[in-house]
């Protein structure tokens, strides 16, 4: 019934709320203080040599995107640890093959030397 | 009190005497330690020498500072050497006119003269010619004069609280 | 424990500034408000060159804990801190990196000097070091001593939580604080 | 060599590992590197020193020193100084551990002035400077940790570094920057409530150090992190002028206090521990290993002070440079007039160039004092350990990875104060 979905309406409309508000009001209240030198990025006191928009090598995306696909993976098995005793024994081995299906995936991403670190 | 062993000092003092002659001015024992003036010309060669010579074998230069002398309108630089072998200690001392205050490098004997020399030149002027990069070390690097010299003023220019009628000078 | 002895253990909760309270209510300025919030919660940049630095080590420690004033979170980058803690001597090569620093906090932002060294060059009267802090930023506390004693250093941050405290809205945009910023030829 | 967890043997598998690098474009023009600005107010430098350093990826292609940022110019101040007001100059060179500084400076003018302390002057010396060792390890073994991630052992073992500021308090009032003892001994005697906080230190310090130790010293993550990193070879230490801990740690067992005996440590002994191949966790062993050789020298001096029977000298007895007790001065007219000359500074100090070097906790620390008969020495010269092996440092981490850099640089222990006195 989509009135049931009332209270979950207001409260994401409160959090939404909460948030643009708070942001938006600390611009107008707190004091602002803007000038060239501020806006300079902050290289230990000298001014900045080099720029950051050189290129740099792919592993070190490599090993985000990893870090993420694994994350998400634990991110998962949040709920399966909820209802861990509703599940039972056929959900265990649902998630169970999940976890190996990725296992396989890590077993893969070693041998292929990608976490490979300080190999220059 | 470093120990004296008499026969160690005159053993360096013969063997540099007779390796250099005259060049070597002056050798006497301050205190503890044996302290030798050596003429500018030869002292790259003497320090070469004192670290190589297998019986003295001063292998550490323990510290080199320069020194200023407004009476005899003289700049000087002392080295102090420490044989780990033997265990002695010797101070080489050897200066020259401020007209021109240059000295050969030993940053090609030891390495670690590099930034004793960039601090020497950086507070007395004293040129090293075939040094690194002689840059001033420790003081602003736009600074024109060189500040341990006796005639540089010690306290800051800037100062207007501090008029010396309040300090009796 | 015996019937005194109870008050006598004050809970360590910040005090609420003056204001109107009634059944189950409390009002009070906004500003107040503000000036509460941000006088707990102080992140320090520690701009520690020499002793004074070792001295705010000690401070930081267990024993003397500057964490108990809020200020637990040492921020090194200007962009999340508010309160700039000179500790040790600043030498002429150093001025222009300070300079630096404090232009690009954010707003609002209070300086302490800790040590003789800061507030005023200290012993070191020569060619090469800044005498005093204050002939290149703004600085709002001096703390004598060199080092000054943690004590001090935490008597001096409880200065800065005063004027965070009742420090108006208006105060940064006011004619003062631009003059003050023109004298520094800061824009 | 570092058998970390994702070194399997290829050979298992014949997987071609360097998959990633097939596709990388061999471009002809040089790798543009990107430069890293660890600067002057930087957290991992512990102190205010620069180094510019030329980034291939994580691998540090050449670093540029630049130093001198509070630099105040002490022989410059020490020329215009009478000698006794040069020590709470001295205290601020290695503000780690003072005391080191201003007996070292005391013994340069006593060989001067030829002034001989008595046997209770060299054992008090003695305790105060092997306390000020323990001071400083602490800090820098805990910085150790702190840098490679475990602040927990720096939050514990700071707790005793305030004990010892305790035990200073006790003696000279100050904490940090102590001046502490005159020349030719101290300005007063150690009261009871110091040697009591002294013996309480050597019984509790000694569990909590090995608490410490157990906390790092065996630890796999910070083994991973410490053994082979910034690793240098005995000769070029040698050759860099290295002294101290990080020379000991290269292997080379030069300890002023043993090779040249200053203060009568001769009559003292301890073991020189020696690390093998200079890396960081050398470093940390033998810093570690010295607060227990210093724990064990402050045990026989403070058995030899106990049984001495005479508990209350405390200075020597040349009456020309050490200033007599206030009792004495008003009642006794030589007393007066020594004190009255002692303190305008109008005493004879004779024409003469002295070296004294003291082992500090960085290295030798030497003064070298040329004085032409005046009020003030002519020249002071500070050989400061920090100054002369930071040199070694672009060398040591050339090649190494950014966070390998910052623990070899923490581990040398740079002191700012001493680097640019």
């Amino acid at each position: 019934m989509p009135q049931d979905y009332i209270p979950v309406l207001i409260q994401t409309f409160v959090v939404l709320g909460f948030v643009i508000t708070t942001m938006i009001l600390t611009h107008f209240l707190g004091p602002k203080r803007s000038s060239s030198a501020k806006l300079e990025n902050f290289e230990c006191g000298i001014e900045g040599m080099g720029n950051a928009r050189s290129p740099f090598s792919v592993k070190y995306f490599l090993i985000a995107i990893l870090f993420v696909l694994f994350d998400v993976e634990v991110i998962f098995m949040y709920p399966w640890a909820v209802n861990f005793k509703e599940m039972g024994k056929e959900g265990f081995l649902d998630m169970f093959l999940f976890m190996i299906l990725l296992l396989a995936g890590f077993i893969y991403v070693i041998l292929k030397g990608a976490l490979k670190w300080d190999k220059r | 009190m470093f120990q004296i062993i008499p026969d160690r000092n005159q053993l360096v003092v013969a063997k540099l005497t007779d390796h250099f002659g005259e060049a070597i001015e002056r050798h006497e024992v301050i205190t503890d330690m044996l302290c030798i003036t050596v003429n500018k010309e030869v002292i790259n060669e003497a320090l070469l020498f004192l670290r190589d010579d297998k019986e003295m074998q001063f292998n550490f230069l323990t510290t080199l500072c320069g020194m200023h002398y407004p009476e005899k309108e003289q700049l000087g630089l002392v080295f102090h050497l420490h044989s780990f072998v033997n265990n002695q200690r010797i101070r080489i001392k050897t200066s020259t006119d401020m007209s021109n205050p240059v000295f050969p490098t030993s940053t090609t004997i030891w390495p670690s003269a590099n930034w004793m020399e960039r601090e020497t030149y950086d507070f007395y002027g004293i040129l090293f010619e075939g040094h690194p990069n002689l840059v001033r070390i420790l003081n602003v690097d736009d600074m024109t004069d060189f500040p341990l010299r006796k005639d540089f003023p010690l306290e800051d220019q800037t100062r207007e609280d501090k008029d010396d009628s309040m300090f009796g000078r | 424990m015996s019937e005194n002895q109870k008050q006598i253990v004050k809970p360590t909760v910040a005090e609420a500034p003056e204001g109107v309270s009634g059944q189950g209510f409390f009002a009070t300025s906004f500003e107040k408000a503000v000036g509460l919030a941000r006088k707990n919660s102080l992140w320090p940049l520690p701009f520690a060159t020499s002793c004074c630095g070792i001295e705010f080590m000690a401070t930081m420690g267990a024993h003397y804990d500057l964490a108990r004033f809020g200020s637990e979170r040492l921020s090194f980058s200007p962009r999340q801190s508010d309160l700039l803690m000179v500790m040790g001597t600043v030498a002429k090569k150093m001025g222009p990196v300070l300079r630096e620093v404090y232009i690009q906090m954010a707003e609002p932002k209070w300086v302490i000097a800790v040590g003789a060294c800061a507030s005023s060059g200290g012993i070191f009267d020569t060619y090469s070091v800044l005498q005093g802090i204050d002939r290149v930023i703004p600085v709002d506390v001096y703390v004598p001593g060199c080092p000054p004693r943690p004590e001090q250093i935490i008597d001096g941050l409880m200065k800065i939580q005063e004027l965070a405290g009742n420090e108006s809205l208006r105060r940064r945009h006011s004619k003062e604080y631009e003059d003050l910023m023109k004298k520094y030829n800061m824009e | 060599m570092k058998n970390s967890f994702t070194d399997i043997p290829e050979m298992a598998l014949d997987l071609d590992t360097d998959y990633w690098d097939k596709d990388v474009v061999k471009s002809e023009e040089p790798k543009e590197y990107n430069t890293l600005n660890v600067g002057p107010t930087h957290p991992a430098t512990h102190g205010v020193f620069q180094n510019v350093m030329l980034m291939d990826g994580e691998f540090i292609v050449s670093t540029e020193q630049t130093i001198g940022y509070i630099h105040r110019a002490f022989e410059k101040i020490a020329e215009r100084r009478p000698f006794y007001q040069i020590t709470p100059l001295t205290d601020r060179l290695n503000y780690c551990s003072s005391p080191i500084n201003n007996m070292g400076w005391h013994m340069t003018v006593e060989k001067l002035l030829g002034i001989e302390t008595p046997k209770r002057v060299d054992y008090l010396r003695i305790v105060i400077m092997e306390l000020a060792r323990i001071a400083d390890h602490i800090i820098c073994n805990s910085v150790i940790g702190v840098d490679s991630g475990a602040l927990t052992g720096f939050t514990y073992i700071f707790q005793d570094r305030e004990f010892i500021y305790e035990i200073y308090e006790e003696i000279c009032g100050a904490r940090l920057t102590t001046n502490m003892g005159r020349i030719g001994g101290f300005e007063r005697n150690f009261s009871t409530k110091a040697w009591e906080k002294i013996r309480y230190f050597l019984k509790t310090f000694p569990r909590h150090l090995q608490e410490f130790e157990n906390l790092l010293a065996r630890n796999r993550i910070f083994m991973d992190r410490t053994i082979n990193v910034g690793p240098f070879p005995a000769d070029r230490a040698l050759a860099y002028g290295f002294t101290g801990p990080n020379l000991r740690a290269c292997g080379v067992d030069y300890d002023v206090r043993v090779m040249n005996p200053y203060c009568s440590y001769d009559e003292f002994e301890f073991i020189v521990p020696i690390g093998q191949n200079g890396d960081t966790y050398d470093r940390f062993i033998v810093r570690q290993e010295e607060m227990k050789q210093s724990m064990h020298i402050i045990e026989q001096a403070i058995a030899k002070l106990d049984k001495m029977e005479d508990k209350d000298t405390y200075y020597a007895s040349d009456p020309r440079f050490v200033l007599p007790p206030k009792e004495k001065v008003y009642n006794n007219m030589e007393a007066l007039i020594w004190h009255f000359k002692i303190v305008m500074g109008e005493t004879d100090i004779p024409v003469g160039e002295v070296y004294h070097c003291v082992e500090a906790a960085n290295g030798e620390l030497g003064f070298y004092l040329v004085s032409d008969g005046g009020r003030t020495p002519s020249r002071l010269h500070f050989r400061r350990p920090c100054f002369i092996y930071y040199q070694a440092y672009p060398e040591m981490v050339m090649g190494n990875m950014l966070s390998d850099a910052i623990l070899t640089m923490s581990s040398m222990n740079v002191i700012a104060g001493e680097l640019d006195a």
